[in-house]
């Protein structure tokens, strides 16, 4: 069930990869050799820029250590075709070694650097260390790798310079087109919602570090076969083609093409290589020099590179190549089965939870259970620890000591994604979404965990549980499926906020302040939608709230948070009626009348 | 055994030296400043050009200080200001800005070895064992170098503005500090003491455009281990130093090489705040 | 003095596309003590913020002795005589009383010339002086809060909910000691309160804030009645 | 560019019939970048002297030489780029050039392709052959036993430590050297390697020290390895014979006072009291004056070997490769390094000079040793 959006993102690749090949075809008739030679090799790490621009420009993976990815695969064709054997056997089972090795240091990569909890920062660091270890590896080989001085003269194929400028630049054009599927399509929207909210994406359920490592992992089989072409083009391998410096100047050349742009990196890639190949010879400091400035004048001063300057240029030419505003799927309703009221275990129970940040003590024990087709306001002054109380349910990693148990299952130290798995959806009180993406794609988004996402293809439907289609309906977002999200108005942001939550179909609903800075109207509808949500449908939904009126509209139970600690739990009548919740929230003393 | 232990001190100190300005930047800036490299470079420049000039090697360093005090303060509002905000386009930055940094001293000095003249030579005699003389001297400014910046960071107000943009710097600006002008001065202090590291360890170097390069990965390792405080870099330095003397010692040197670089990634695995210790 | 050292004219503002004050005029004569009050979420904290320079304002402007500031960076408009005093339990935890202090007042020889005038209000500081802030009680923190922004002496100080989590006994005190900062050092205090009470006993004029636009003004003394309706639970 | 362009760019490789007023092109590759840039400079001004003098004498078989410079910086990637460059797109004659071995491997590949003759003018580790390369310069063979040789007859020395950088010419040699000691009767109590950017030998001078040796060989990188090596041995007080691999001349001259003493081995010292030498460099002042770069063991055999090719030219009577590739080893020239020929499997027997740094810096030549056979380079190449 391709949509629309997909078959001319097909189109437009197809159309594309067939212009850029035909190019490709003729071209070595119409140049001379030296550029021929030049390009082939260019082309080789074009294809491995993309690669970055993939995990950096798209999924904001800075890395400085895919040249080692290259280097292995170009290694591996050294290596086998001078010290075991030469033949078209022998050749498929090097470029197998050297993808599998690949594939395999990218998977302890991905194990080291993207944990949850990982930092960005630590990521990158051991995309550092990976070249520099791979070097020194491959100094220390002797005769074996050939030290510093490499390998060379090995046997392989000596055809001509057409042939071998054909299969790189068909290798170039197949990987950049499948880059350019992968990136347009659903899951490619998932890439970026990664980069732009990372916190985010996990609380929707979505897998952030398997897909990293994954992404990781093909990224390195992509680097690694064009390490393989690159060597038995040229017949010779040097650490350099494995070293942080050629990791650092792929980087270069995205940030110059323009990252996140997928072919600003590749023409950029080119480019700068073909210029150099003429310029460095005569100019070689020069030459750097000017790189050099020229990239950090791009990094302060044009963080996208200049391929988006460029394209709007080309664009005004050739207008397939300007993007068109893109076109949304289309709602269906998703067969949400309200959850059967029969467990044994209570949805949501909180026993003996305590959170300690430093010194400061938020939360001192608190004990709470929420049934199913109950709603549990939690109200409370500022800084009582109600988002905190939400935080350490819906992240293991966050609350001091105390249990946790949905349905039954005890959190333990898992990741929010994890926890998600379980049926617990949060939403947040901050209204920063996936800026870049638009009103669908979030949805889309937010169905990962139920439908997944497909790798090359968007898809003409996203399938919304009739309640988020309550939310959208009465928030107007339905109308505005293909606006970014970041142009939305506050209403509509808090409306797709919840809208997303309830896409992941969850049986335990965390809601911090649904309703702050809404209109009346967008109020009721979001207290008719949690009203269905418990009555119907059977969620256990925990509220944080201000707005004591609303409260005491939906409540089944209200839980009154004060200093870290429950100062009160009872109905709704209870509660209101309460004079020591009058006195808390006033201001007045609370230790006197408690 | 007590040469593998002065081998192991003298090391940790010239990493904590070589590291400290890298520390400051990351602590105050929450900025990975990847020029490190080619300031220390500068600071070997320094050194040749005031052996060149004649004057006493002791001074090479102080001289370093302040060179790379002022060029700090100028990149700071040229290249590092807008990128506060995007802390790994900083990375990157800055990286540039070593590549610049290195071209220009390639074209204004060539790219060969220079020299610069050691403050002093010989070897200072333990009884059973003498040992390099400057390495002893090394360690002693070293030494020097951490208490004067424990006194800055804990005994002046710049210090103390310094740790409150640290910890909360909203807060911070709101009770009066230009927090943006406490930066420009640490990070103009962070490029001073990574000038002067350069200019101290040049007389066990070499002086080429190339020579601090080696010492940024390292040092960035270090920091990140350290989890940015005086003390705990000093202690990064002696465990991670130790342990790259022993395994260059019982080992090889070449995984030597390698010990401060695979260690710290895994430290920061098992870890992420490293060996913090406040 | 003649006209109002600070006010605000026509002020909005608010974070990116989210607009949280509307147009709010207010203004704060020499010595005189304003309560802004209202509800969460109503924009009381913004409009400090607006005030410090840490939210800019979209439209209209801050004049500080009649002079716009509007734009001008936060530090610059403390170095002008305004102390802040935020939200929330805002001390340095992990410095000592002393060091946070210190951080109160523009240079240390002016900490050490004032130090001791804590020991009329607030001796308890005094004595915990080595103390790391973060192991005080949370009343003991609102003093320190309250410590670092009278010591600087400041003409103008904006003080958001000091009172909210306080014994009553302590929420007096604050009353106490910002008559008295006032009437020593007549400075003048921007008071964001959610406590009616105590906000009224000390306020000479109040403001309602509701949704971002002031929705009542008054003489503080007469509009106990009046405020208790616009902030109805 | 048309293909017919590109025919004509493949003739003028093969260059059979150029017109006789056509320069005869000489590529040289070197890293003006990169490790080898601090010696590039005087490599490229030996082989301008030599062209210029050659052209003054009239030419090769009445033809100018035009020399091309390229940057390799001193790595493969660069110099895959310099050899395409030259090769495919200025259509070279022939390749002299000094260069790094990681450069010169990845340019054997293109000048098989473009079947180039191809003198090499760097000492190196030896054992790299192709039917279209010759080497001027120095192997492990010849560099090692004069250094060896002089502290086992002069001092003694029995127990040798060794010290390398970890890359291809850093362990070669310091492999050529334990055997050549062992064969010797001598004994190797310690071989260790830094990385080649490495820059710390605090580990490795205490194991020297404990191990107590009569004498140290080492083999680092050029340039800041071998410095940084120079002073921290200095710096840690240790004395005993030292002989250095991989110092040139002019690097110890500007060590100073560290590299005093050291024993290095070389086939060229400017102090060569021979009347070629003294042409040689009087005509080099002459020309660069001022900008001269000191003459050394890499642009020596640079010069020498622009002259090798003009008589092997001359020789075959034409520029054709496979002509001139033959005649290559038939020629002989004496220049400022006494004779040299290439004729012993692609490589040349050399005089060897023992010299010791002195004081002041100068190297002062202690010994000679006349036509050191490289040994067994590239057997499967018959001469």
């Amino acid at each position: 069930m391709a949509s629309l959006s997909s078959k001319r993102v097909y189109r437009t690749v197809a159309l594309g990869a067939i212009t850029a090949l035909a190019v490709i075809a003729i071209a070595p008739f119409f140049m001379d050799i030296y550029t021929t030679n030049i390009l082939i090799r260019a082309f080789y790490l074009a294809a491995l820029v993309m690669t970055v621009d993939i995990l950096w420009g798209y999924t904001g993976i800075l890395t400085f250590g895919q040249s080692a990815f290259f280097g292995i695969g170009a290694y591996a064709c050294a290596l086998v075709f001078t010290h075991y054997g030469f033949g078209p056997l022998w050749a498929i089972g090097a470029l197998a070694i050297g993808i599998l090795a690949a594939l395999a240091v990218a998977a302890i990569v991905g194990w080291l650097a993207f944990y949850h909890g990982a930092s960005p920062l630590y990521a990158s660091i051991i995309t550092l260390a990976l070249p520099i270890v791979l070097v020194q590896l491959i100094f220390a080989g002797g005769r074996w790798t050939g030290s510093s001085s490499g390998l060379s003269a090995f046997p392989t194929y000596y055809w001509s310079t057409e042939t071998w400028f054909w299969i790189a630049g068909a290798y170039l054009v197949l990987v950049t087109s499948l880059g350019f599927l992968l990136v347009r399509s659903d899951f490619g929207r998932i890439l970026v919602a990664i980069r732009e909210n990372e916190e985010r994406a996990a609380y929707l359920g979505i897998p952030i570090s398997r897909i990293k490592t994954g992404l990781m992992m093909a990224s390195g089989a992509v680097g690694a076969a064009a390490g393989f072409g690159y060597a038995a083009f040229t017949n010779v391998v040097a650490p350099e083609l494995g070293d942080f410096l050629l990791g650092t100047e792929l980087l270069i050349w995205t940030a110059l093409g323009g990252r996140g742009t997928l072919i600003g990196p590749v023409l950029g890639a080119i480019g700068i290589d073909v210029t150099a190949s003429y310029l460095s010879g005569t100019l070689p400091f020069l030459w750097k020099l000017l790189t050099g400035i020229a990239f950090v004048v791009v990094i302060v001063l044009l963080p996208r590179g200049l391929a988006p300057i460029l394209g709007q240029a080309i664009g005004f030419v050739i207008p397939p190549l300007r993007r068109k505003p893109p076109q949304s799927a289309e709602l269906v309703p998703a067969d949400w089965r309200p959850i059967a009221a029969s467990f044994d275990a209570p949805p949501l129970k909180i026993d003996e939870l305590i959170c300690q940040y430093g010194s400061l003590r938020v939360l001192t024990g608190v004990n709470a259970t929420v049934k199913g087709g109950e709603l549990l306001s939690i109200v409370g002054p500022n800084g009582a620890g109600k988002t905190t109380l939400m935080r350490c349910v819906s992240d293991g990693s966050e609350r001091t000591a105390g249990r946790v148990y949905v349905q039954g299952v005890e959190i333990g130290r898992g990741a929010p994604q994890s926890i998600v798995a379980l049926g617990v959806g949060r939403s947040f009180q901050n209204t920063n979404l996936f800026d870049t993406l638009t009103v669908a794609e979030c949805l889309m988004l937010a169905r990962y965990g139920v439908d997944g996402a497909p790798m090359f293809a968007r898809r003409a439907e996203i399938r919304m549980p009739e309640p988020a289609l309550d939310i959208m309906r009465a928030t107007g977002l339905d109308k505005v499926l293909a606006t970014e999200t970041g142009s939305l108005s506050h209403g509509m942001k808090r409306g797709l906020e919840l809208a997303m939550v309830l896409a992941t179909e969850p049986s335990v609903l965390l809601l911090d302040e649904p309703t702050a800075g809404l209109t009346k109207a967008e109020r009721t509808a979001i207290g008719h939608t949690l009203k269905r949500l418990t009555d119907e449908y059977g969620l256990a939904v925990v509220l944080i709230e201000h707005d004591l009126d609303f409260v005491r509209e939906i409540s089944s139970r209200i839980v009154v948070l004060h200093q870290g600690s429950v100062l009160m739990e009872g109905t709704v009548e209870e509660v209101v009626n309460s004079e020591l919740v009058r006195a808390v929230y006033s201001g007045e003393q609370v230790e006197a009348v408690a | 055994m007590s040469i593998l232990v002065l081998d192991i001190v003298t090391t940790a100190a010239i990493l904590f030296a070589v590291a400290s300005g890298l520390m400051i930047i990351l602590g105050v800036m929450k900025l990975i400043n990847f020029a490190h490299g080619a300031f220390l470079t500068v600071g070997g420049y320094t050194a040749f050009l005031t052996t060149e000039a004649g004057i006493t090697p002791w001074l090479s360093a102080p001289l370093a200080a302040i060179f790379g005090f002022l060029a700090g303060i100028v990149i700071e509002r040229l290249v590092v200001r807008p990128l506060y905000s995007r802390p790994l386009d900083a990375i990157l930055a800055t990286w540039g800005l070593g590549i610049v940094i290195g071209q220009v001293i390639t074209l204004t000095f060539g790219r060969e070895v220079q020299f610069a003249a050691s403050p002093m030579s010989g070897t200072f005699d333990f009884g059973a064992i003498d040992y390099s003389a400057y390495r002893i001297v090394v360690t002693l400014i070293a030494i020097a170098i951490g208490i004067a910046l424990t006194a800055l960071f804990y005994g002046t107000r710049f210090g103390l503005q310094a740790r409150a943009v640290i910890m909360n710097e909203t807060l911070a600006r709101g009770l009066g500090i230009d927090s943006g002008r406490v930066r420009t001065l640490t990070f103009g202090l962070g490029a001073g003491l990574a000038c002067a590291a350069g200019a101290l360890i040049t007389p066990l170097l070499s002086v080429d455009p190339n020579m601090g390069l080696p010492w940024l990965v390292n040092s960035f390792m270090l920091v990140l281990v350290s989890g940015v405080s005086i003390p705990s870099l000093a202690l990064a330095s002696l465990i991670l130093g130790g342990a790259q003397v022993a395994v260059s010692t019982y080992i090889s040197p070449i995984i030597g090489g390698l010990t401060i670089v695979v260690l710290a990634a895994f430290i920061l695995r098992i870890n992420p705040r490293g060996l913090g210790l406040g | 003095m003649s006209g109002p050292i600070l006010s605000l004219d026509e002020v909005s503002s608010g974070y990116g596309a989210a607009t949280v004050l509307h147009g709010v005029s207010l203004s704060l004569r020499a010595g005189e003590i304003v309560a802004v009050l209202g509800k969460n979420g109503m924009g009381k904290t913004t409009l400090l913020k607006t005030i410090m320079g840490f939210v800019k304002a979209a439209a209209g402007s801050v004049l500080l002795d009649g002079a716009p500031i509007t734009g001008r960076s936060p530090h610059a408009i403390v170095r002008q005589g305004v102390a802040y005093a935020p939200q929330d339990y805002t001390i340095f935890q992990d410095l000592t009383v002393e060091e946070n202090l210190r951080l109160g007042v523009l240079a240390d020889d002016i900490y050490r010339g004032r130090v001791d005038m804590l020991g009329d209000v607030f001796p308890r500081m005094l004595e915990r002086l080595k103390q790391r802030a973060g192991t005080l009680s949370g009343g003991e923190q609102k003093m320190l809060l309250m410590s670092r922004a009278i010591i600087a002496r400041p003409r103008i100080m904006l003080v958001d909910e000091i009172s909210e989590g306080l014994q009553p006994t302590m929420i007096e005190r604050m009353a106490e000691v910002l008559r008295r900062t006032r009437s020593e050092h007549g400075t003048a205090v921007l008071l964001v309160e959610q406590h009616l009470s105590f906000a009224l006993s000390v306020a000479d004029r109040y403001a309602v804030l509701k949704l971002g636009e002031i929705v009542d003004e008054g003489v503080a003394a007469e509009g106990a009645a009046k405020v208790a309706e616009h902030l109805k639970v | 560019m048309k293909r017919s362009v590109f025919l004509s760019l493949l003739l003028s490789v093969t260059a059979t019939a150029a017109l006789a007023q056509d320069p005869i092109k000489i590529g040289i590759p070197v890293g003006l970048s990169g490790a080898n840039s601090v010696v590039a400079p005087s490599v490229v001004q030996s082989a301008e002297l030599a062209a210029e003098e050659i052209n003054a004498e009239g030419g090769i078989l009445g033809r100018p030489v035009e020399l091309i410079v390229a940057d390799d910086g001193s790595g493969a990637q660069g110099a895959q780029r310099a050899f395409d460059s030259l090769v495919f797109r200025e259509g070279v004659d022939v390749l002299i050039s000094m260069e790094t071995s990681a450069a010169r491997n990845a340019g054997l590949p293109i000048v098989n392709r473009g079947r180039v003759p191809y003198i090499y003018t760097s000492f190196y580790e030896g054992k790299s052959c192709s039917p279209w390369m010759y080497v001027n310069a120095w192997v492990p063979e010849q560099q090692v036993a004069p250094i060896v040789d002089h502290f086992m007859k002069e001092f003694g020395a029995k127990t040798y430590f060794l010290i390398g950088s970890d890359y291809a010419f850093g362990r070669g040699m310091l492999e050529f050297t334990r055997q050549y000691v062992e064969d010797s009767g001598g004994e190797i109590v310690g071989e260790e390697y830094l990385p080649m950017d490495g820059s710390d030998w605090t580990a490795i001078i205490s194991k020297l020290k404990a191990a107590n040796p009569d004498a140290l060989i080492t083999s680092t990188a050029g340039g800041a390895p071998n410095v940084t090596l120079t002073k921290q041995l200095r710096a840690a007080g240790v004395s005993i014979p030292y002989g250095n691999l991989a110092v040139d001349e002019g690097t110890a001259k500007s060590m100073g006072a560290d590299a005093n003493g050291i024993f290095i081995a070389a086939s060229y010292v400017t102090g060569i009291d021979s009347e070629e030498n003294k042409t040689f460099l009087d005509a080099m002042k002459a020309k660069f004056d001022g900008d001269l770069n000191t003459p050394n063991d890499l642009s020596v055999p640079q010069y020498e070997a622009v002259y090798l090719y003009k008589a092997a030219v001359e020789k075959a009577g034409s520029t054709d490769p496979q002509a001139v590739i033959d005649a290559l080893s038939e020629v002989s020239f004496t220049g400022p390094r006494g004779t040299v020929q290439m004729n012993k499997q692609r490589h040349a027997p050399l005089t060897m000079y023992l010299g010791q740094v002195q004081e002041d810096g100068s190297v002062e030549v202690i010994q000679s040793f006349a036509n050191v056979d490289p040994g067994d380079q590239c057997p499967q190449l018959a001469n």
